[in-house]
């Protein structure tokens, strides 16, 4: 309980076992991928590789999710506005990347602005030619935003379903401000047609191996911090503030700048999430603002077995997976499946994928 | 030619008239069996409708008026309603009635009956918009004479659409023996904006004094050229104040308006998220499926029209009620189903009831495909209130405004003046000792939650009247409707309605000025900078009891 | 392989299930036909469907496992713009052939696409003309949706008044977002604009589930279409079918084909689609022609070539040529776009449309715009130039992705 | 320029940045005339009614004060006041010469030095008992600090005294959740403790306790006098008798008699009012 | 045993309760006597708020029987033992924080058990409720919203009252006065009281019996005149 945070990671079950096929799958799969000739059995197709990408671009989120909604109760319907962020400053290095490659073959305007006669760069796209700058700003863009909005609202207290609501109310706002097309961002059509990354061709194998490496190593990272965050003594502060914020304040703990602090910190775990994702999935549309995805992406943690972070992983992987294979084994009834997944769950495993797990090693 | 035109109609043709435009064309046609002199030049003409291009119909249209032979009004009123067919055998035209095997005709000289004919054998004589509009001006001619003053109303307006020589002839002539004060006004204004071109200046200052007070278009836009190629001073001056006159009156009801519009956006969030503020306000489920149970309704209202096709009015009337019981069942299902083991993790509702969601999403597809279905609406609701001439009212929407205030009212009354209120006051603050107090909280529980779906229901009904009914109808309000209730304050119906409706009229406000998408963007900034004023909304729980302890 | 993959990468979950669902099912049938006809190169056709469930992401997921697993020969899928633009380089990198079949804002001639619904010059501009030549309207409202297709449109349709003399007075454009369902304020203005005393007309770019409102409002806000009749690009048979079509009766939609149109030929496509989906009351449409014809072009092509091979198939396409279901003949040009008629038609009643102008022949789609700046240079030409967007200026080919 | 009025309210609130530099807003303690806690004047109503009346009261340091009152006299509303839960209406609240009351807020008049035990019993019931303590503990509590901080030896000893002292060292990793009532009361003043605040404000801590038990809360309330101020609330007058040496009655939101105990006893309206026959 | 049970209006016979893995409460079989006033009596964390709500029903009891008279309250859900009459004040008091004083009250009355006037007669007991009507329950001080549960509980008209330490944070006195109240009523109506109550000196003054819960298993029982120093010590102080 009052461990090194070390002890902590090898001695908890969870963790271990998270970590060790965390890093067996990062270092099989390139393996598989790259040296294995491509038609033995145990070959992992590129197709797979960004599938995992993708997927544990997902889990990041979800840790992301699961450290404040978990640990702390705030339970945030807005992550899914820090993810597109993330993801939309990473898709502005990949358009500046593509240059006189485009249609039209413009060296500064992005195609879509020379499709809709603009005649120079908004100011807010300059900088994102250069790599450092584009990533300072995957983690500048949606801490930024999260720490504005949440200093305003934690320090008027809003908590509950309040807060919640008022962060659909943001990200949904984004997606509408994202859609339009003065903004600037590629309105409905987002941001696509990368070409290459830091030189690297986006569409080379082992491109796609080193973005899902990078991705394993920023979840494993992700998941080392929360870890080490909830472990330690400010972690049961933002758990007492979880379950008694009213008690915590009057111990003497300023609530609001430890969930401002946590808000902030899941803000950008999330944009790195959706900076490793856009170059996976080539597209960055306001579609990714959905508040619809933000509600999956709690449900992702429920799933899973919330205030675990392992857990929220798992979540995330199980239902994911279960999507891309329902939607291609039964395209037209995979919703019944996916829906009667997440009934079942809650009444069967009240503490997700997770619990079960811990119950059938209790009983064994 | 018109001459013709203004011969005082005989007392068989009005009748006639009047039986057409009630569509009770069979009766009218006994009375009418008379034979003419024109019936062949009639004849003639009728025929070529058959092969006609659209060109050709409009001269065929001109030629039939001229003639005005006594079917004329009837062939035209036909025609324009689409009711007018060649038989496919040999051409032959008629006019066709629905009938219940299959449709029976009516030949268009001597309005007899000429036995049925099966639909695929009979070839439609199509319009189009330029036809119509000329027929539509062509039984306006007729329907000056009309018995009815209401009808004559609508035919000088007809008229005003358009004036030339024929028409402002055919008013000045109806005005000698009007006795109508409405549609003598009508076509004193008529005559007026004719006037407005005279070369006389003192005839068109005159005129410009008739049409004093008066707000139409058709006087604006007039007085507007008049204000700007008028060579008299006089005239000018008189053509500006009038103009600035209905500016003014403009400008005062476009604000009415707006806040019309505001009230009527509202009154839909509002209905979209009353039924939330009870399973998610009072009873604490976060209701993900209530969207769906939306859907449920507007379904369920078009079942009512698939069982009712002929009675869209009682159709629509008796959705509601259906509407509430079957989205009120299928929510007390949920209620026993699923969400009774899950009171106590409110956080979980929302996992289960996401996943319910899903399926009833899919299961509409499933049963009635993914593609919308249509509602029509009925006779009461379609339309609008012409207030005045700048300002008319959608029915539809003062219904449904109308009716979420009703909804609202007989919320409130359960919630606080039945013992079901109270027990489920009750059970929603304290399960364990409400029971302990003998309340049987199952039933309470699937109670509330089916009331508060079985308004979901209604809404539902409400919706269909205005948007698609189709499998995606719930997600679309989702959002919504949460927000509206946190807006509100949770557990507060009150907050439902004021958030709801100021919602909706800020939005219109913002509307003109900003856009639709930025109106939208503002109100949510509004919303997400108003909770920082006020963290409980609008009207939140107040006291000890709010802030534990 | 023993049989002929055809993958389907449609939504059949989500907001573009309502338009897309049906495309799988004109795919289906086509496969089906196709089958009995004894497959092509005397192998079965096997439909691999797969659902991307509107999300976009998603469809490039899907297109990949299509291409990469299951290893399918084609794909007809997408509606959206921004779907298409999604699989697009993952199609360009597996080398995969994918049939696109609604009509779109053009600025696009891949490789491996086979555009087979209207770029703007076969949809657009033949409508606006119709409407100042036959209706005399001197009056403009572009209402859209926002997003690509509404916009580019209204800016070539901009131009293009601007060009005919229309003043900027006359021209009101609006953009609503997605699934905009409050139309009170915005047909309140139309109707306001509409009554200057100048005959006005709405073209209207508004997409999906945002036009039922649209048109309830305007049928109770009591805008007929002989006082303001509206011209829409994106609502057909389907999309009339969830309507009270009662009171838009006159208003009037620009496709490349209708339902109503009397041919042998689209008299049997009918009947054929009513059997296969068993059921009388469904409608057919534009994309599903469009389908339909890609499906047709592509067995043709296959036939010519002997192979399913990408390459081959893409080069032995162009010129081909297949009836269209409402006469005339649908040619693959060397764009990758194809030839198609344009009709006006009017709304009726039952909800059909009644064709009231077409044009004389069919269109050869542009896939650069003429009207917009940045495109007027560019040329998509796969025969002899071997490019998408050849810039005749600069004499470059840029934007390619191998 | 004019800011709309939305903007305007965040624009004015004082205290922007506050918790990046707390701490200097906090004077330190002084109480060299004495008096630890000063209420003059303190009114709050609810929707009118007025729960604490111009009540005036002061607290000396290290004194020991009981106050009693009937049931909504507006006890548990001056606590309120005190630790910033609830604004008075009018009135000045200061905790020593400098600290002034109303200016703070719940964690920084906790920080400053004031510890409350509440009415009913709150404690973090997810937590262990042994952490619950751990959270009470004086110390920084700002985020950087506790973050990177670890339980030094003297600091665990202190834990174990405690949960020797309250009684609950085999319940050390119980879920305080689980704890019964009577057990939360003790968990509570433990968190009391560790606290080591220099008020005391201790609303009715022998509630559902067995005789004994009142009595060990008694010897240890009077062993924390002298050191702290404390002042507590409570019904149980044989607990009261015990312990008091000044009682202060409040009756509708002001005091009405104060003194020694057997003062206060004696006074005829505090019997008809509260003590009865 | 049987002979005696037409007496008891109580009697549990092998009752287990368990919080997950712990095991709280052991084969307890205890008997209230017909128009008695039973204090139980223990140190914190015994088990009696767990023995009350087992024969409430708001737990589920694992093993063993609860019958009220002829009864056999285990089939009975919570709701239906309040309508057999059963009155129940929590510990904590329970009120419904948004309802109002009135409104607390007369979800009592829902039960339908309560006589006419009885709400009156409630109000002259507690003349503060009175005053407090419209007030919400959770916005009345400790004491008053004490005052408040055992007034709910009464309008139910029970035949067995439990009360749960109902004099926590009530001025003396009103602590005297229910004190009064409960045994008027007992005398009176014969009303059966189970009261849990740490105070010796009202539990000597109230109760004709008394009931010793320890560690979960009962240690002691008799008439009050048997409440020796003795028994005090043993069980009563740690
Ligand atoms: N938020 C509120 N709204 C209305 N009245 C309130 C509110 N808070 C407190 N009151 C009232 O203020 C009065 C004082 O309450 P307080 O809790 O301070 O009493 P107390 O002295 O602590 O009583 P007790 O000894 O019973 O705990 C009570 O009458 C109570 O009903
Ligand atoms: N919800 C719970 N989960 C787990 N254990 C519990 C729970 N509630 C009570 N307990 C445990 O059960 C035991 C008995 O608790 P109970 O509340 O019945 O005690 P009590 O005799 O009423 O004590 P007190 O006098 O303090 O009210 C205690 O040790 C407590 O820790
Ligand atoms: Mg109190
Ligand atoms: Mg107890």
């Amino acid at each position: 309980m009052h461990t090194p945070l070390l002890k902590t990671l090898l001695t908890e079950r969870g963790s271990q076992v998270f970590l060790g096929v965390l890093i067996v799958t990062a270092i099989l799969v390139p393996l598989l991928n790259l040296a294995v000739p491509a038609d033995s059995a145990l070959h992992v197709s590129t197709y797979t590789v960004t599938l995992l990408g993708k997927y544990l671009c997902y889990a990041l989120l979800a840790i992301a999710v699961d450290l404040v909604w978990g640990y702390c109760g705030i339970l945030s319907l807005g992550h899914t506005a820090f993810f597109a962020l993330g993801g939309y400053a990473m898709g502005m290095y990949l358009m500046r990347q593509i240059g006189t490659r485009g249609v039209y073959g413009d060296p500064v305007l992005p195609d879509f602005m020379v499709f809709l006669n603009w005649s120079e760069l908004p100011w807010y796209w300059h900088g994102f030619d250069m790599f450092w700058f584009a990533m300072l700003m995957v983690v500048l863009a949606p801490g930024a935003l999260a720490y504005v909005f949440g200093w305003f609202a934690f320090r008027s207290r809003v908590t509950g379903v309040y807060l919640s609501i008022i962060t659909q109310a943001l990200t949904f706002a984004l997606l509408l401000a994202f859609f339009r097309n003065e903004m600037g961002f590629g309105g409905n059509n987002g941001l696509t047609d990368f070409k290459d990354l830091l030189g690297f061709d986006l569409q080379a194998d082992a491109t796609r191996i080193g973005l899902f490496l990078a991705t394993a190593f920023a979840l494993g990272g992700g998941y080392v911090a929360c870890r080490a965050i909830a472990a330690s003594r400010a972690g049961r502060v933002i758990r007492a503030i979880r379950d008694a914020e009213g008690r915590a304040r009057f111990i003497g703990y300023r609530v609001e700048s430890y969930k401002l602090w946590l808000w902030t910190f899941s803000a950008v775990l999330a944009g790195i999430a959706g900076a490793l994702y856009v170059p996976q999935v080539g597209i960055i549309n306001p579609g990714e603002f959905a508040p619809i995805n933000a509600i999956e992406i709690v449900i992702w943690v429920a799933v899973g077995g919330r205030g675990t972070l392992y857990g929220a992983v798992l979540g995330a992987l199980v239902v994911n997976y279960a999507k891309t294979w329902f939607t291609g084994a039964f395209p037209e009834v995979w919703l019944y499946a996916l829906g009667a997944l997440f009934v079942l769950v809650t009444l069967f495993l009240p503490q997700g994928i997770v619990g079960l797990l811990a119950r059938a090693r209790k009983t064994a | 030619m018109t001459a013709r035109l203004h011969r005082p109609p005989g007392r068989t043709v009005a009748h006639l008239m009047l039986w057409c435009w009630a569509l009770l064309l069979a009766s009218g046609l006994q009375v009418a069996a008379a034979q003419a002199p024109g019936d062949t030049h009639h004849a003639e003409q009728v025929a070529q409708l058959a092969t006609a291009g659209f060109g050709e119909k409009e001269r065929i249209v001109d030629a039939l008026l001229e003639a005005r032979h006594p079917q004329t009004r009837m062939l035209l009123a036909a025609f324009l309603d689409g009711r007018l067919a060649s038989r496919k055998s040999d051409g032959k035209v008629f006019i066709t009635e629905d009938a219940d095997d299959g449709v029976a005709l009516v030949d268009p000289v001597d309005a007899s009956a000429a036995g049925t004919a099966k639909s695929s054998a009979l070839r439609k004589i199509g319009t189009n918009n330029r036809l119509r509009k000329k027929l539509k001006g062509a039984i306006a001619l007729f329907d000056l004479d009309d018995a009815d003053a209401g009808v004559r109303l609508a035919a000088v307006d007809e008229m005003l659409r358009e004036l030339d020589a024929t028409t402002v002839s055919a008013l000045r002539t109806r005005l000698g023996v009007e006795d109508s004060a409405r549609v003598r006004r009508a076509l004193e204004v008529g005559l007026a904006l004719a006037d407005l071109s005279s070369p006389d200046a003192e005839v068109r200052l005159a005129a410009v004094g008739t049409l004093e007070g008066e707000l139409g278009t058709a006087v604006y836009n007039r007085l507007k050229t008049l204000e700007r190629d008028e060579p008299d001073a006089r005239v000018r001056d008189a053509a500006l104040s009038g103009l600035r006159h209905i500016d003014q009156w403009r400008r005062f009801y476009g604000g009415v308006e707006t806040l019309f519009f505001g009230l009527s956006l509202g009154s839909v969030l509002v209905l979209a998220a009353i039924g939330l503020a009870i399973t998610f306000g009072v009873m604490g489920v976060i209701n993900m499926a209530h969207g769906e149970l939306m859907m449920i309704g507007a379904y369920t209202a078009y079942v009512m029209q698939l069982l009712l096709p002929q009675h869209t009015t009682l159709a629509v009337l008796l959705a509601v009620p259906a509407a509430f019981l079957v989205s009120g069942l299928v929510g007390v299902g949920i209620e026993r189903g699923i969400v009774r083991f899950l009171y106590g993790r409110p956080l979980e509702t929302l996992l289960a009831t996401f996943g319910l969601s899903l399926i009833l999403q899919q299961a509409v597809r499933s049963i009635f495909s993914p593609l919308n279905r249509s509602v029509a609406t009925p006779e009461f609701m379609s339309g609008s209130w012409q207030i005045n001439e700048v300002f008319s009212l959608t029915w539809n929407r003062l219904y449904i405004v109308i009716f979420a205030l009703l909804v609202f009212a007989l919320l409130q009354l359960v919630l606080n003046k039945t013992s079901l209120g109270l027990k489920v006051r009750a059970v929603s603050q304290n399960r364990e000792m409400a029971r302990a107090l003998g309340v049987r909280s199952a039933r309470v529980d699937a109670m509330t939650f089916g009331l508060g779906a079985g308004v979901a229901g209604v809404a539902g009904v409400a919706l269909s009247q205005l948007t698609n009914v189709g499998p995606n109808l719930g997600q679309s309000y989702i959002v919504d409707s949460f927000m509206v209730v946190v807006f509100g304050g949770v557990g507060n119906l009150w907050g439902t309605l004021i958030g709801g409706m100021s919602l909706g009229v800020v939005n219109k406000l913002l509307e003109p000025w900003s856009g639709a998408v930025m109106a939208k963007i503002l109100v949510l900034v509004f919303l997400i900078l108003f909770i920082q004023r006020r963290p409980r909304g609008l009207f939140p729980h107040k006291g000890r009891a709010a802030e534990g302890h | 392989a023993d049989t002929i993959k055809v993958g389907v990468l449609h939504s059949l979950s989500g907001t573009m299930a309502i338009s897309e669902t049906t495309l799988k099912d004109t795919v289906l049938m086509m496969v089906d036909e196709q089958n009995k006809k004894g497959g092509l190169l005397g192998k079965k056709l096997e439909a691999v469907v797969v659902d991307p469930a509107s999300n976009w992401p998603l469809f490039a997921e899907k297109a990949r496992e299509l291409l990469a697993k299951d290893k399918v020969d084609v794909v007809f899928g997408c509606w959206t713009s921004v779907s298409r633009k999604s699989v697009l380089p993952v199609f360009e990198e597996l080398n995969g052939l994918l049939f696109y079949p609604v009509q779109y804002e053009g600025e696009e001639s891949s490789k491996n696409v086979f555009y087979t619904g209207a770029a703007p010059n076969q949809q657009a501009i033949p409508a606006v003309d119709y409407l100042m030549n036959d209706l005399e309207v001197e009056r403009w409202v572009l209402a859209g949706t926002d997003y690509v297709y509404p916009r580019t449109t209204n800016k070539i349709l901009e131009a293009y008044l601007k060009a005919k003399g229309v003043a900027a007075d006359d021209i009101m454009i609006n953009y609503t977002p997605f699934g905009h369902s409050d139309w009170q304020s915005i047909v309140s203005d139309i109707k306001k604009f509409g009554s200057a005393g100048k005959k006005t007309a709405v073209v209207s770019t508004i997409n999906g589930d945002a036009n039922v409102p649209f048109y309830k409002e305007l049928a109770n806000q009591q805008i007929s279409a002989e006082d303001i009749p509206v011209v829409a690009f994106s609502v057909g048979e389907e999309e009339l079918a969830g309507l009270d079509t009662g009171p838009l009766v006159g208003h009037l939609a620009a496709w490349n084909y209708f339902m109503s149109i009397d041919t042998p030929a689209n008299e049997a496509a009918i009947a054929n689609w009513h059997a296969f989906i068993k059921n009388d009351e469904r409608t057919f449409n534009d994309p599903m022609e469009a389908t339909v014809i890609g499906f047709n072009l592509w067995a043709k092509a296959v036939e010519k070539a002997k192979t399913t091979e990408v390459d081959k198939v893409s080069d032995a396409i162009i010129g081909l040529e297949v009836p269209n279901l409402t006469g005339g003949t649908a040619k693959m040009l060397a764009n990758h776009h194809l030839t198609k008629p344009v009709f006006i038609g009017e709304i009726r009643d039952d909800g059909q449309l009644d064709v009231v102008w077409q044009t004389e022949g069919e269109v050869p789609g542009d896939a650069w715009s003429d009207f917009l700046d940045g495109s007027k240079d560019i040329e998509a030409d796969w025969v002899t130039l071997k490019c998408g967007n050849y810039n005749t200026k600069t004499k470059k080919c840029s934007g390619q992705n191998y | 320029m004019k800011l709309p009025a939305a903007l305007e309210t965040f624009a004015d609130r004082e205290h922007v940045f506050e918790f990046m530099a707390r701490g200097s807003r906090v004077p330190r303690l002084d109480v060299s005339h004495n008096v630890i806690l000063y209420l003059e004047d303190i009114t709050v109503a609810f929707d009118g009614f007025r729960a604490l009346n111009d009540l005036t009261l002061y607290v000396d340091a290290g004194e020991l004060r009981c106050i009693i009152g009937p049931n909504g006299a507006g006890k548990t509303t001056m606590m309120d006041v005190i630790t910033g839960k609830t604004r008075p209406d009018s009135g000045s609240a200061w905790f020593g010469q400098t600290i002034d009351l109303l200016q703070l807020d719940e964690p920084e008049i906790a920080a400053a030095g004031i510890g409350r035990k509440f009415q009913k019993p709150t404690v973090f019931t997810e937590h262990s008992v042994f952490e619950n303590l751990e959270l009470a503990m004086a110390g920084d509590k700002r985020v950087w600090r506790i973050l990177f901080a670890k339980l030094t030896p003297a600091q665990i000893e202190r834990i174990e005294s405690v949960l020797e002292t309250i009684g609950l060292k085999d319940q050390r990793d119980a879920r305080a959740g689980s704890l019964s009532h009577g057990q939360k009361q003790w968990l509570e003043i433990g968190m009391l403790l560790m606290q080591d605040p220099q008020l005391l404000l201790v609303d009715e801590p022998v509630a559902g306790m067995t005789p004994q038990e009142t009595e060990r809360t008694a010897e240890l309330l009077l062993g924390l006098a002298g050191k702290h101020s404390v002042v507590v609330v409570e019904h149980d007058m044989a607990f009261v008798r015990s312990i008091a040496r000044k009682v202060t009655v409040l009756h509708e939101g002001s005091v009405l008699a104060e003194g020694s105990l057997d003062e206060v006893q004696n006074n005829a309206k505090v019997v008809e009012v509260y003590l009865g026959e | 045993m049987s002979d005696q049970g037409e007496s008891h209006m109580l009697s549990i016979r092998g009752l287990n309760q368990f919080y997950g893995g712990s095991h709280i409460l052991w084969d307890i079989d205890l008997d209230i006597p017909r128009g008695s006033v039973t204090c139980l009596m223990g140190r914190n964390g015994m088990g009696k708020t767990t023995l009350l709500k087992c024969v409430m029903g708001l737990l589920p009891a694992a093993t063993g029987e609860i019958r009220l008279g002829e009864d056999d309250l285990r089939k009975r859900p919570a709701e239906a033992r309040a309508t057999l009459g059963v009155g129940y004040v929590p510990q904590g008091r329970e009120i419904f924080p948004r309802l109002t004083v009135e409104e607390n009250l007369k979800l009592s009355l829902l039960a339908g058990r309560a006589k006419p006037g009885a709400l009156d007669r409630i109000y002259e007991t507690f003349p503060v409720l009175r005053q407090m009507t419209k007030r919400r329950g959770g916005d009345l001080s400790g004491g008053q919203q004490q005052q408040l549960a055992i007034g709910r509980a009464l309008l139910l008209d029970p035949q067995l009252l439990i009360l749960d330490e109902p004099c926590e944070g009530i001025q003396p006195n009103i602590v005297h006065d229910i004190g009064e109240l409960i045994l008027r009523l007992n005398r009176e109506q014969g009303l059966t009281v189970l009261l849990v109550e740490q105070k010796l000196p009202f539990a000597r003054r109230v109760a004709s019996e008394f009931r010793i819960l320890d560690k979960g298993r009962l240690v002691a029982s008799s008439a009050i005149a048997g409440l020796t120093d003795d028994i005090v010590r043993k069980h009563l102080t740690v």
